[in-house]
């Protein structure tokens, strides 16, 4: 692995729901343009681990260290770890933009005010200079003349990309997506796969939960496999997909290659 | 001050009384204005809209003060120029059911237009393949699935006529709202008598909000219900 | 006609219409009534109406005949009849006891709650409004006491009788009474109260004239004015 | 029929008297209750079930009971109260009793806040929670995602149910003559037949302006939903 | 084509939707027995054609004979053809039963009440008898014990099963069928053509649009391939699908074949 900075550390996260331990210690470390697959069978807790990454899952153990600056944590009421102190978790937050699923943008905003909603609102960033923002990502992002539309008259392609000019908006240290094409039609999945790819290129820091082995293998410089709440396998994604030494990883590709 | 608690309770009869003819009244023309409106015939759309509209854009007081006494006057000065001199005398009770039953028919018409266009077409044209006609089609397939749509809209409306009967004392009629009134008025105890009869409105609807529900529970039994973890 | 006489009244009208707790309606007002219609050989079935909706209810033929403290006034001569009147009291003036008076301007300022659709309404809102008196108008004579003890009124213009036995005598009414002159003055006040019936029956008018004469005449008119006051209601 | 009486200038007078207390009435009443109504909504979806609790308690009386007797109540109940009497004279806020408007425009406001209250919670309720789990994940506060994603969202959604909701309290203002030296448009109706005896020229004229007010307010909504509901139309092709 | 007795007789039927004539004279005859499938691309006009023949829609033009009655028309008030007797069409109807695209079947009602229904109140069958008959039928497509659940509750697979129960209920002279199996997923698209196939090898008479070339090849004894209104190729189904003539139909076929 490289030696650029380090933007985020995750160190040894535990999280269980009720009796059921979901993740068993899991730790993740992202130098600065790097771009780490998740890849795991269904319920082997690869969303609840991006979740808990920015607190929207409380985790019950584990450290989370994003550009340095480490998010204080605190036993919460049902033996979780809760955030100390809200405003640092908030401030950290806007550092790690995620990228859904299901897009999850704001229904009753235009696609323009989606964009700028945060960088005006919680980055007090001036209007003006925030527009100018979101047109450059929304350009980047391949779509122009949307600005005024509203997500509902939007393709689940389109409204991907809005998502992710959204969440570029805020000049984030990493970048977390959580299935972004698992959601679309099998023709619009590769329009976003292309932004993702691009972002990739200007070296951007990505960790992607992701059903699409052809990302994970030529996007991806690092790749981790998730099995029942631990780190089965990972590594350079060529090596690990194609080679992979566990029988799981390898039950778990031959379902899943194309 | 108790004297006149068993008089307000018969002024609660009658309040139920009124309450439910007005209903089915209102049943009555809620269904006949909502198959006019889905008619496709441009004079029974128009009559039924103008009614729904008309009635629904004046308030209910207005209305019952312009039905009771414009019409009575109005249908007894037809009557006497037709040299009829005997006056129709109409009952108030009959009348405030009617009235009430007409404005909430025009409500009526609105939540069970709404509910037949819910039901999916293929329902209807199902039954109409297998060679039923329109009226055992609308009796046999139509009518039970739109309760259940209809139960919402209509469990509104019936809230609000229930509350609203308590015009009906302007035309004369002794409902509870009127008894207390007139207890008020004897006694000096406003608080008292309209305290109580607030109490028995709330009965009223808690029950009917119960019945209601049990009704929702039958007429839901082929619906598929959201099971899911998260509620 | 049936041998029935259908009888408005508005029963909030104390001592002349109103209910005993069983709901029975009783007054002078019903029994000059009950007197009529012994006369008239036929039964008074009472029918009750809101003094708002009065003529209107008459004119929709809910009922036969108004006898209800009703005033005859030229204003309501215009679109229904009256028998002779059956009694005459004056309107007076109450507020608080001690208030100088010297005319309706000595009043200016002051609230005053009358019956909606009464002659006394029509009575203060041409003498004492012009005079800066407020007037406000209520649906029945009893809110006007409410408000009075209540404090948000100072005063009212009402019959004489009825407040009497409706309020004076009461323990709200305590320090509060007439001031001015009685009130008689007939563009407001009317001929005396009568039996209120719809234009055009003759007959029915000449019965109840004929009724009220008799009553008058052989004692019971007087019998049931004892049972209510300690003067004659008649009048002049 | 007998037109001409209705058409003097002294009725007319009277009965833009009334359509300005209507108006007046339903405009700080909707203001008022709106208001409250939006608070109410919020304790409705409390963390705290006893909130929850006893707002829901006061929709439901409010919603299960009619005007007619929460005006009265509040008119003749409240004033008849000794320890009400004896403040209203002095002490503020109780001075406000007194006042027919004041008493009027409360029990209206409370009744229209336990209705709005009811709608708005229901549509604070059926926020989509992924956008409300964006808002969380780009670091709104708690109190940024309440009033910048839930609440803009949900008042919208409100729209077409609360234009039913005015056109209904419009409807009650006609309650409002129940309340002495409130000359609202119904009274001005029944001051007009009752000096003239016109019953019927008298509450259709009435009715005519409230079927005026009625479709103006419903235009008015009609074009604030285009406005504000755009993101739900339908998708243009 | 067999000499046995006539079931359908439908000629030349006309229909147009405002100013686009959509049926351009299409006839059709279905002898007892005869498996015929109506085959053609997407707005050729199949379902209207099919609902014209049980005056779902109403035709411009045409005659429909069943059983040897002719379905007695009269001209209404748009320039279409009514039913001159609502009686008589009402009782062709319950011999001509539907099978839909989306099944309908009545969702207030569970299985056994939806089998019934027609046969209990329009037939005016006793209700024990009705039973019966639908359990026989119930059994016939392949279902056991589902009589009293509500077709919301059923895969589409079995609530398609139940539809065609439905129709054999009334003991049709002819069923029609509408597209049964392209609503449903791959895996349930097997057991309803495969209840189908029974039906044929029980010589029921029966017309289906479809497109299922595998079920139109193997089942149907005679298909029709419809082209904008018109029967642009018709005949024995090996013959016509193996080696079609018109340029049409082959287009067709290559894109359908499966
Ligand atoms: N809120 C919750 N309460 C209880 N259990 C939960 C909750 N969220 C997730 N789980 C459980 O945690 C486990 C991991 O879920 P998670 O969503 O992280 O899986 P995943 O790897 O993202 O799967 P997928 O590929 O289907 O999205 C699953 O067994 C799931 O059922
Ligand atoms: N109610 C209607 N109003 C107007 N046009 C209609 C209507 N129904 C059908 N059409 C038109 O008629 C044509 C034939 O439609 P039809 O549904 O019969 O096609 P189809 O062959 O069944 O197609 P598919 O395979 O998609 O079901 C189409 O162009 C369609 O748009
Ligand atoms: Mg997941
Ligand atoms: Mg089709």
């Amino acid at each position: 692995m490289s030696t650029a900075p380090v933007k985020l550390q995750v160190e040894d996260i535990h999280k269980r729901y009720g009796a059921h331990e979901v993740l068993k210690g899991v730790s993740l470390t992202a130098r600065a343009g790097d771009v780490i697959s998740i890849i795991g069978s269904s319920g082997s807790g690869k969303s609840t681990f991006l979740r808990c990454i920015n607190l929207l899952e409380r985790p019950h153990a584990g450290r989370i260290v994003v550009a340095g600056e480490e998010l204080r944590l605190k036993p919460g009421p049902d033996g979780d770890l809760q955030a100390a102190d809200p405003a640092q978790l908030q401030r950290l937050r806007t550092r790690l933009a995620m990228v859904f699923q299901n897009f999850n943008l704001w229904g009753h905003m235009t696609v323009l005010q989606n964009i700028i909603e945060v960088p005006v609102h919680v980055l007090k960033v001036p209007r003006e200079q925030a527009v100018a923002t979101a047109r450059k990502y929304l350009d980047r992002v391949g779509l122009k003349g949307v600005e005024d539309r509203y997500p509902a008259h939007m393709s689940g392609g389109q409204q991907q990309r809005v998502a992710i000019a959204r969440a570029l908006a805020v000049e984030p240290e990493v970048m977390l997506f959580d299935e972004p094409t698992s959601a679309l039609d099998p023709e619009l999945v590769i329009e976003v796969l292309r932004v993702m790819q691009g972002l990739a290129e200007e070296h951007r820091t990505m960790v992607v939960v992701t059903h699409e082995m052809g990302f994970a293998r030529e996007v991806s410089n690092h790749v981790v496999f998730l099995h029942q709440g631990r780190i089965e396998e990972q590594g350079d994604p060529r090596q690990v997909l194609t080679s992979p030494r566990s029988e799981r990883l390898q039950q778990f590709l031959s379902g899943n290659l194309k | 001050m108790l004297d006149y608690i068993p008089a307000i309770l018969e002024g609660a009869l009658l309040t139920v009384a009124v309450s439910l003819l007005s209903l089915a009244v209102s049943i009555v023309l809620g269904l006949l204005g909502a198959t006019a409106k889905l008619s496709g015939r441009r004079l029974l759309t128009g009559v039924a809209t103008v009614y729904t509209t008309v009635v629904r854009g004046v308030p209910e007081l207005v209305l019952m003060l312009l039905v009771f006494y414009g019409g009575t006057i109005g249908l007894n000065a037809l009557l006497e120029s037709l040299g009829r001199a005997e006056p129709v005398d109409i009952n108030p009770f009959v009348a405030g059911v009617l009235t009430i039953g007409f404005i909430y028919g025009a409500y009526m018409t609105e939540t069970f237009r709404g509910a037949i266009l819910a039901i999916p077409r293929g329902q209807m044209e199902a039954a109409w393949a297998f060679g039923m006609g329109r009226l055992q089609t609308f009796v046999r397939i139509t009518l039970p699935q739109m309760v259940r749509y209809a139960l919402p809209g209509f469990t509104n409306n019936w809230l609000v006529l229930i509350k609203s009967t308590a015009l009906v004392s302007l035309i004369g009629l002794k409902d509870m709202t009127f008894l207390a009134k007139q207890a008020s008025a004897a006694t000096r105890e406003p608080f008292f008598f309209f305290l109580f009869v607030g109490a028995l409105f709330l009965i009223y609807t808690s029950v009917s909000l119960w019945a209601l529900r049990r009704l929702n529970d039958r007429y839901s039994l082929g619906v598929r219900r959201v099971t899911s973890w998260q509620g | 006609q049936g041998n029935e006489l259908k009888v408005a009244i508005d029963a909030t009208y104390e001592p002349f219409t109103y209910k005993t707790p069983d709901g029975k309606p009783t007054g002078f007002d019903v029994d000059i009534a009950e007197a009529i219609c012994a006369k008239l050989n036929r039964k008074c079935v009472y029918v009750e109406q809101v003094w708002d909706s009065m003529i209107p209810g008459l004119q929709a033929r809910k009922y036969d005949v108004i006898i209800s403290s009703m005033s005859i006034t030229d204003d309501r001569k215009k679109v229904i009849d009256f028998s002779d009147k059956y009694y005459k009291t004056p309107s007076g003036i109450v507020v608080k006891e001690g208030t100088p008076y010297s005319g309706p301007a000595s009043l200016k300022g002051k609230k005053i709650g009358v019956l909606k659709g009464s002659t006394q309404e029509k009575y203060a809102m041409g003498e004492l409004k012009p005079a800066g008196v407020q007037v406000i108008p209520y649906e029945a004579q009893d809110q006007v006491y409410l408000d009075i003890k209540s404090g948000r009124l100072d005063g009212t213009v009402a019959d004489k009788v009825e407040v009497r036995g409706g309020f004076l005598r009461k323990p709200e009414g305590t320090g509060y009474g007439f001031v001015g002159p009685d009130l008689y003055d007939v563009k407001y006040f009317g001929y005396g109260v009568g039996v209120g019936m719809r234009k055009g029956q003759d007959k029915l008018k000449a019965d109840i004239n004929a009724a009220i004469k008799a009553i008058r005449a052989d004692g019971t008119y007087e019998k049931i004015a004892k049972k209510y006051f300690d003067f004659d209601p008649y009048g002049n | 029929m007998n037109w001409s009486v209705i058409f003097e200038p002294a009725q007319l007078e009277l009965y833009g008297q009334g359509l300005w207390t209507t108006l007046k009435l339903l405009l700080s009443s909707l203001a008022v209750g709106g208001v409250l109504a939006l608070f109410l909504a919020l304790a409705l979806n409390s963390r705290h079930a006893w909130l929850r609790w006893l707002v829901g308690s006061y929709t439901y009386v409010i919603r299960g009971t009619p005007l007619l007797i929460q005006v009265y109540l509040i008119y003749y109940g409240i004033a008849q109260l000794d320890w009400i009497q004896a403040r209203w004279d002095e002490i503020w806020p109780w001075t406000w009793f007194k006042e027919a408007f004041f008493c009027a425009l409360l029990a209206f406001a409370l009744n229209t806040a336990g209705y709005t209250a009811e709608m708005l919670a229901g549509a604070i309720r059926e926020t989509p929670h992924g956008e409300i789990e964006a808002a969380r994940a780009m670091g709104m506060s708690p109190r940024q995602v309440l009033w910048r994603i839930v609440m803009p969202s949900a008042l919208r959604r409100t729209l077409p149910a609360y234009s039913n909701e005015v056109v209904m309290m419009l409807h009650s203002t006609s309650l409002a003559s129940t309340v002495p030296a409130m000359t609202d448009l119904t009274a001005a109706a029944s001051r007009v037949y009752s000096d003239f005896y016109l019953p019927f020229e008298a509450y259709l004229f009435a009715g005519a302006i409230y079927l005026g007010i009625t479709f103006t307010l419903v235009g008015m909504f009609k074009l604030a939903e285009r406005r504000f509901l755009a993101h739900l139309a339908p998708r243009r092709t």
